[in-house]
């Protein structure tokens, strides 16, 4: 996060982040967590939820990490951590998994940003230069997935922006990320633009903008972002 | 009949791979992937490999071992620069190896599509992005698209879990990933197991894979090779 | 939370199948016919369907029932004229049903299209026929091939063997037939089967349809319907 | 067949024929049998052989009839014929079914015809007019096997010719047929043009060539065509 130190001592963590993205999920989704904050999301969802969590390595039905000891070879997730599987699992090869993705079988796609445009543009595979990164799967369950989310903190290290006009990094997708929860911020992608719905306990509108380039709807004051209750 | 599909050692099982050959490389992170075949190429002559494969490389086994042997010319993969393919890096950063990088799904389906007789077909994925970089596109109802072509190999190199002698093969969790797609996509598959079974063990329900696009089959000497994460 | 996929009766599980909506119908022969749902579905208001299926009826049973009723607007499957369809084959010619007739696998690979997101695809079947008349062509690596399109359903009536309560499936010999592939190709997709079982019963790796591909399972309330042959 | 008289005393009959379609699939080679005498020849393959069965509503190693009562109404063959499995058997559903066969990883598809042009073109779904026939798996396998047995009487019952320079009935594929076998001849495809390898017993390379509309290649007296030993 910035080096601003207001927005930094108002910035939520990793795993508020995760847990607000955690409510935002609608019961009984079909859901694919990508690598880094995204895997903390499903430590906050309720089993009683019916939220699936599936991985693009061939599995739907995925549970919780296997206890030390018990981990299984062949049952990895899309991170390469060992899982356990819930009742009702299924698993399949990599031609029927991306099958499912790219059919717009997945409800929901949480994956880490590093850049989202006014218009729901996301880069997220790699930065300019030689040797960064991977696409594995971003662009085919950014264009696949019925909606993504985006997770990332609001401005780089030296402040940054990268909520953009325009996204400078190589695209993943174009027009994919309808939400996007930052550590300052929770905002929603409509026909008309950024809509600006929760900001970080302490922070104002103005605080937001400030380090957004698109201009962010707003009516009236927008919520408070969840934070962790018990810190 | 079938059963000379049985071959008693990695080793003899890819010792006709010819130099200049793409291989298709099952495995995913950890999982799944043909550690005996690998160590057993690396023992190999072939040279100039194109490996189409998940990742590039995962640590100092498998792949990494013939990278280091020079015998890779081209990868092409879904994600090269993981922090694990550091033996892919180095040797890519020094203009040794080619690299094609795809998305993981578009890979999957070019090489479905090759096993399936498909000519080519069109996508949304990757549209807008370097991926889709001189490819044709289109609009199909009202999203655009791009065309993809198939991603045959010339040698598939597998991993199951069981076989039957007549190579219908099993996979196991997630162990399953590129292993049965490309099965069905280069006229020579060879496929690790860790069992193998007499026919009609496995029910016609059961079966994965089937046994007409399996040629060969060695069950892995040391079962337990694994990659480090 | 997914055990409401479980429905308590044929009747219920077909009772809001939209007037002029798309069916994709399973079955292949007298294998893997959803036949309890059928029997339902006739006696349902819904009119003006195009039903999708590999044949157009068997006998007087099944998709006959609907024929007779003059609830069927149009049939797309790839054998018409089968003399078990002589209740498709009258109201043909008595211009009273449409018909397109598809190669069984270009239909099967234009319902997977539907379910996996391919936007197109370039088969070399039909070309030169009249499967192709009015499609683009062209030529890719010498060989002449024809455009495809998606072909989904919005709903798919299916037939399966066994169902967790999830809606996982298992399917049995050849009754698979186009079932599976159908399952992922609506937004609707409802299920006949011969069991059901609690989650977890069913293996992971035996699963050959995933839950997400089904909203609606039903235990067939007569088992022992069975169409003539 | 023919109502010419010599032809028919020497015509083969459809077990005959079948059986020498047997003869000709080589060792191990997976084959598609169509409808009509075409699921005959199956009855003429030694286990032995390795000859695998596959039909294309989802199944490899299809085995011989069950016996009466002990048919399983989930296992039928393309023809809607109960069948019994082989140890080795794998099934699976159409997709899958017709990725193998336009794959290109079927052998040998044989089947019926109605007419065979001079250039292997083979129409074998319909016959002009309303209400006949169907496409089914045909054009799929004639165009996806590696090779195509074609089988038909050579004559039409009112003695109008079958194998013709240019088909007159609708196309199911433009050249595939690689061998055909008539009631009086087993003719293969080559670059050239149609070569007469067999004849039936009794009759001459002029008395096929007189109901053959294209040219018949030769090279010397062809042998002859196989029958039934024990009539």
């Amino acid at each position: 996060m910035t080096s601003d130190p207001k927005l930094e001592s108002c910035a939520l963590k990793p795993a508020d982040i995760a847990r607000r993205v955690a409510a935002e999920l609608p019961d009984g989704a079909v859901v694919n967590l990508g690598i880094g904050i995204p895997t903390l999301v499903g430590n906050y969802v309720d089993a009683g939820r019916g939220v699936m969590f599936m991985a693009e390595n061939g599995i739907i039905g995925a549970g919780p990490k296997p206890e030390p000891g018990e981990e299984d070879k062949d049952y990895i997730n899309a991170s390469r951590e060992p899982i356990t599987t819930l009742p009702g699992a299924s698993v399949f090869g990599h031609a029927d998994a991306f099958a499912m993705i790219r059919g717009g079988h997945i409800d929901i796609a949480v994956m880490g940003a590093l850049q989202v445009s006014a218009q729901g543009d996301l880069a997220n595979w790699t930065v300019p230069g030689v040797g960064k990164g991977g696409i594995g799967g971003a662009m085919d369950l950014a264009a696949g997935a019925r909606e993504v989310y985006a997770i990332m903190t609001h401005t780089m290290k030296d402040g940054g922006l990268k909520l953009l006009e325009e996204c400078t990094y190589p695209l993943t997708a174009r027009r994919v990320v309808t939400k996007l929860f930052t550590d300052i911020a929770f905002i929603e992608f409509t026909p008309d633009g950024p809509f600006l719905r929760e900001v970080a306990e302490g922070l104002t509108i103005e605080d937001v903008q400030a380090v957004s380039e698109p201009a962010l709807l707003t009516n009236g004051p927008p919520g408070a972002l969840m934070r962790e209750e018990t810190p | 009949m079938t059963s000379d599909k049985v071959y008693p050692s990695s080793r003899a099982a890819v010792a006709d791979i010819p130099d200049g050959a793409t291989i298709l490389l099952g495995g995913f992170g950890g999982a799944g992937i043909p550690e005996n075949l690998l160590v057993a190429m690396a023992d190999h002559p072939a040279r100039d490999l194109t490996v189409v494969t998940n990742h590039a490389g995962f640590g100092e086994r498998g792949l990494a071992v013939l990278l280091r042997q020079g015998k890779v010319k081209k990868i092409i993969c879904s994600y090269a620069f993981h922090r694990s393919a550091f033996v892919f890096r180095e040797l890519y950063l020094e203009g040794k190896i080619e690299l094609e990088q795809l998305p993981q799904g578009t890979m999957a389906e070019r090489i479905r599509a090759a096993g399936a007789g498909i000519s080519a077909f069109y996508t949304p994925t990757g549209v807008g992005t370097q991926a889709a970089e001189g490819k044709e596109t289109r609009t199909i109802n009202g999203r655009d698209v791009v065309l993809e072509h198939p991603l045959p190999g010339d040698v598939a190199v597998i991993k199951a879990h069981r076989a039957d002698a007549m190579g219908n093969l099993t996979y196991r969790g997630t162990a399953a990933n590129f292993n049965p797609v490309m099965a069905t996509a280069a006229p020579l598959t060879i496929v690790e197991v860790e069992e193998i079974v007499a026919p009609g063990v496995i029910a016609p329900e059961s079966v994965h894979t089937p046994s007409i696009y399996v040629q060969r089959v060695v069950r892995g000497e040391d079962l337990d090779l694994r990659s480090e994460t």
